[in-house]
């Protein structure tokens, strides 16, 4: 078993090269995905927050400013 | 069409008083591809073989050096307002400020490439193709760069983001320039690559305008 | 002409918090599947061994790439021809997609070209016309943030998106032909052997899965970009209504 | 001073956005041949906002701008025409002459050059004509930019703070020119901080806060 395993992961001597390949894709789209994820995390976060204070303080601010669509 | 006589007039009289602008694209143009001796050692064959490249290259950084200033003068003055506002059609002023460009900048790179022919050692049956080459390049260079200029006023660091929004538009201008002075050199006929860039020069005189109107437009908003 | 038309694209919202699950499942199923045939079942090429593997992940991300550019260039399209608020938002939001899957394509173009021709970069026809729009990539974003006021950076990198749009073709057909001028019949072209039809499952299957994974970090970004424009709107809002 | 055949310059329900605020909205103007139109306000209210999209320098969110009942994006070839615009910068080229400027403006705005030189004299510049522009004193460039307006029989000047650091002999030089153009039956749109003398005319304050924030009620979305 082990050897056969030994044997796909060398892809012929050049497994360098193809886990070099698929490892800079799994690098580079995790990255984007962790990237966007945190982004709409933050964003979203900072406007549920900027609409509750704009709530709480109606009274001044002419109009509330409604909870966000 | 005297809006397009009169900003070319006073563009060229501008700079002319000046002087300093126009010597400088040339001195950097002659100045850089100076250089590349020193780089790759002065040994006749190789800097021949290398020529006609390291002159389109030089030639198209040193265009593109000279038109950061191409709308930000009048812009930071208030005159590319009044343009805009004028009567007079947004084309006609982009086309009047492109042209006087070419010729502050453009046109004295063709005269000056001969001496750069000599210092690189350039066959001499290739430097009418590439005059040729450059002649019908440049105003296609300043015609795109134009559209990068009005991109990038108000922007932060214009000039370097200037050349990097442009230059990849210039690969093809470069690759047919450099091509139509290699076949001369080789002995092939030079007027295919030519005509090619003649094309790209008559497609750029009829769009590049038009993007670098928009880009004006709303510059001035 | 409303004039909020900005203001909060409740539609569009609806529609994302749907198909985000959708697309996200379909993306790790077509890669699963993908990754399977392409590394387990389809067989080594006769030429290459191994290595044409790569192919699985180099030619879908190429694809990915173009594709991407051309939401970039739709998205502003709409936004400056039909001034619809979603356009920039759209184009702004797959940049950085496209500009990931460009960088995917060349870094693999690289590890299959060491093996096959000895060289890390060939300056083969296909490889440098995705390194050309890596550079209008770079270009489009650096554009985007060199204003201090967001909208006039978007509307200046959407032209320039559109301009860039119209010289792809032209410097495609620019470097095949520069390349077939410098380059010697003999050297192996890059896209290697005929594509063998076991072959094709694993890239038609990887080539889905980057598509919907595009799609769902699109939707992503584009919810982000949305909060984003809404949370200047508040903070201006206050900002008036306190003076 | 060609008389200009009476018109009307409206504004209806005119909205403007710059960068994402709201600047102003449901706004509406009228100026009447012969008479001038004054906008007051503190800053960021959008007075220059309103000249610059009475110019077509900017296009409004919402609203329509018409001449003469006529709305005027279906020929922004003929509004240009009929207008001359002065923002705050002159426009002055130090390394012209004075004549060598205002020939320039004369030629976009399609006047015959020889309207350079009576424009620089009307505006009391004849003998620094040649000199260059660089030696010229603020009021002097200040006059020099104004020359632009009476080249081309403009009937509709759209003035951005004309007098901002000019002496009093100089803002008597701007209010006789208005009022010769509003005598002559031209209109005249200016914003302004400090007091101008303009002859008949109405005044319209922008205020910033004319707008209510945002609703969240959810607007149709597009």
């Amino acid at each position: 078993m082990i050897d056969r395993l030994a044997a796909f992961l060398a892809m012929g001597g050049h497994g360098g090269f193809v886990w070099g390949a698929y490892a800079t894709a799994a690098i580079v789209l995790l990255a984007i995905l962790a990237a966007s994820l945190l982004r709409v995390q933050r964003e979203e976060r900072a406007l549920q927050r900027l609409a509750e204070a704009g709530g709480r303080r109606g009274g001044r601010a002419r109009g509330p400013a409604g909870p966000a669509a | 069409m005297n809006a397009f006589r009169a900003i070319l007039v006073r563009d060229l009289r501008l700079a002319l008083r000046q002087g300093g602008d126009a010597a400088a694209v040339v001195l950097f143009f002659v100045l850089a591809a100076s250089l590349f001796p020193f780089g790759v050692g002065p040994e006749p064959n190789l800097l021949a073989r290398v020529a006609a490249g390291v002159i389109w290259v030089t030639a198209l950084l040193a265009v593109m050096l000279g038109l950061d200033r191409l709308f930000l003068a009048d812009h930071e003055d208030g005159s590319l307002e009044g343009m805009v506002a004028s009567p007079a059609p947004m084309l006609v002023i982009v086309l009047a400020k492109c042209l006087a460009q070419w010729l502050l900048s453009g046109l004295p790179l063709v005269l000056a490439t001969p001496i750069l022919a000599i210092f690189l050692q350039l066959p001499a049956e290739g430097l009418p193709a590439l005059l040729g080459a450059l002649l019908l390049g440049t105003p296609t260079l300043v015609l795109v760069g134009a559209i990068g200029a009005a991109l990038v006023l108000g922007a932060r660091r214009g000039g370097v983001l200037l050349a990097l929004l442009v230059l990849p538009l210039t690969v093809p201008v470069l690759i047919f320039g450099v091509a139509a002075a290699d076949a001369a050199i080789a002995g092939l006929p030079a007027r295919p690559h030519l005509l090619v860039l003649g094309a790209m020069l008559l497609a750029a005189l009829a769009a590049a305008p038009f993007a670098a109107a928009a880009a004006l437009r709303q510059a001035v908003e | 002409m409303v004039m909020h038309r900005f203001a909060n694209p409740a539609r569009f919202l609806r529609f994302a918090a749907v198909a985000l699950p959708w697309f996200s499942a379909a993306a790790v199923l077509c890669m699963a599947a993908g990754l399977a045939f392409g590394l387990f079942v389809s067989p080594a090429d006769y030429q290459q061994g191994e290595t044409v593997r790569i192919m699985y992940v180099h030619v879908p991300s190429a694809w990915m790439a173009m594709f991407a550019y051309t939401v970039v260039a739709g998205g502003s399209i709409s936004a400056l021809v039909w001034k619809h608020p979603l356009g920039e938002i759209v184009a702004r939001a797959a940049a950085p997609i496209g500009t990931g899957f460009t960088l995917v394509c060349l870094v693999t173009g690289a590890l299959w070209g060491k093996p096959m021709w000895g060289a890390w970069w060939v300056w083969d026809a296909r490889l440098t016309s995705v390194l050309v729009l890596f550079f209008l990539y770079l270009g489009y974003m650096a554009l985007l943030g060199a204003f201090d006021d967001p909208v006039r950076g978007g509307r200046a990198a959407s032209i320039l998106a559109i301009v860039g749009l119209v010289n792809v073709p032209i410097i495609k057909w620019s470097v095949d032909w520069w390349n077939t001028l410098h380059q010697p019949a003999s050297v192996a072209r890059m896209d290697g052997p005929a594509i063998h039809s076991s072959m094709l499952v694993p890239l038609l299957l990887m080539a889905a899965g980057f598509a919907c994974y595009f799609a769902a970090v699109l939707l992503l970004r584009v919810r982000a970009e949305v909060a984003a424009r809404r949370i200047r709107t508040l903070r201006l809002a206050a900002m008036e209504a306190e003076s | 001073m060609s008389a200009f055949a009476a018109s009307r310059f409206t504004g209806a329900g005119l909205g403007c956005v710059r960068g994402e605020r709201i600047v102003f909205q449901g706004l509406s103007f009228e100026v009447a041949g012969g008479t001038a139109l004054t906008l007051i306000g503190p800053n960021g209210a959008g007075k220059s906002s309103l000249l610059r999209l009475m110019a077509g320098l900017l296009a409004p969110a919402a609203g329509k701008l018409l001449w003469n009942g006529a709305p005027v994006a279906d020929d922004p070839d003929a509004h240009r025409a009929r207008l001359r615009w002065l923002g705050h910068g002159d426009g002055i080229k130090p390394g012209l002459s004075a004549l060598e400027n205002a020939a320039f403006w004369a030629a976009l705005a399609g006047a015959p050059g020889e309207a350079a030189l009576g424009a620089l004299q009307r505006m009391g510049l004849g003998p620094l004509a040649e000199t260059p522009a660089r030696f010229l004193s603020q009021g002097q460039r200040r006059r020099l930019a104004l020359t632009r307006l009476l080249l081309g029989g403009a009937a509709l000047w759209l003035l951005d703070e004309p007098t901002v650091g000019l002496d009093a002999g100089s803002v008597a030089v701007v209010e006789a020119l208005l009022a010769d153009h509003c005598r002559a039956g031209g209109m005249v749109v200016l914003a302004t901080h400090v007091p101008i003398a303009v002859p008949a005319g109405q005044v319209l304050e922008l205020t910033p806060a004319a707008v209510p924030p945002p609703s969240h009620s959810p607007s149709p979305s597009p």
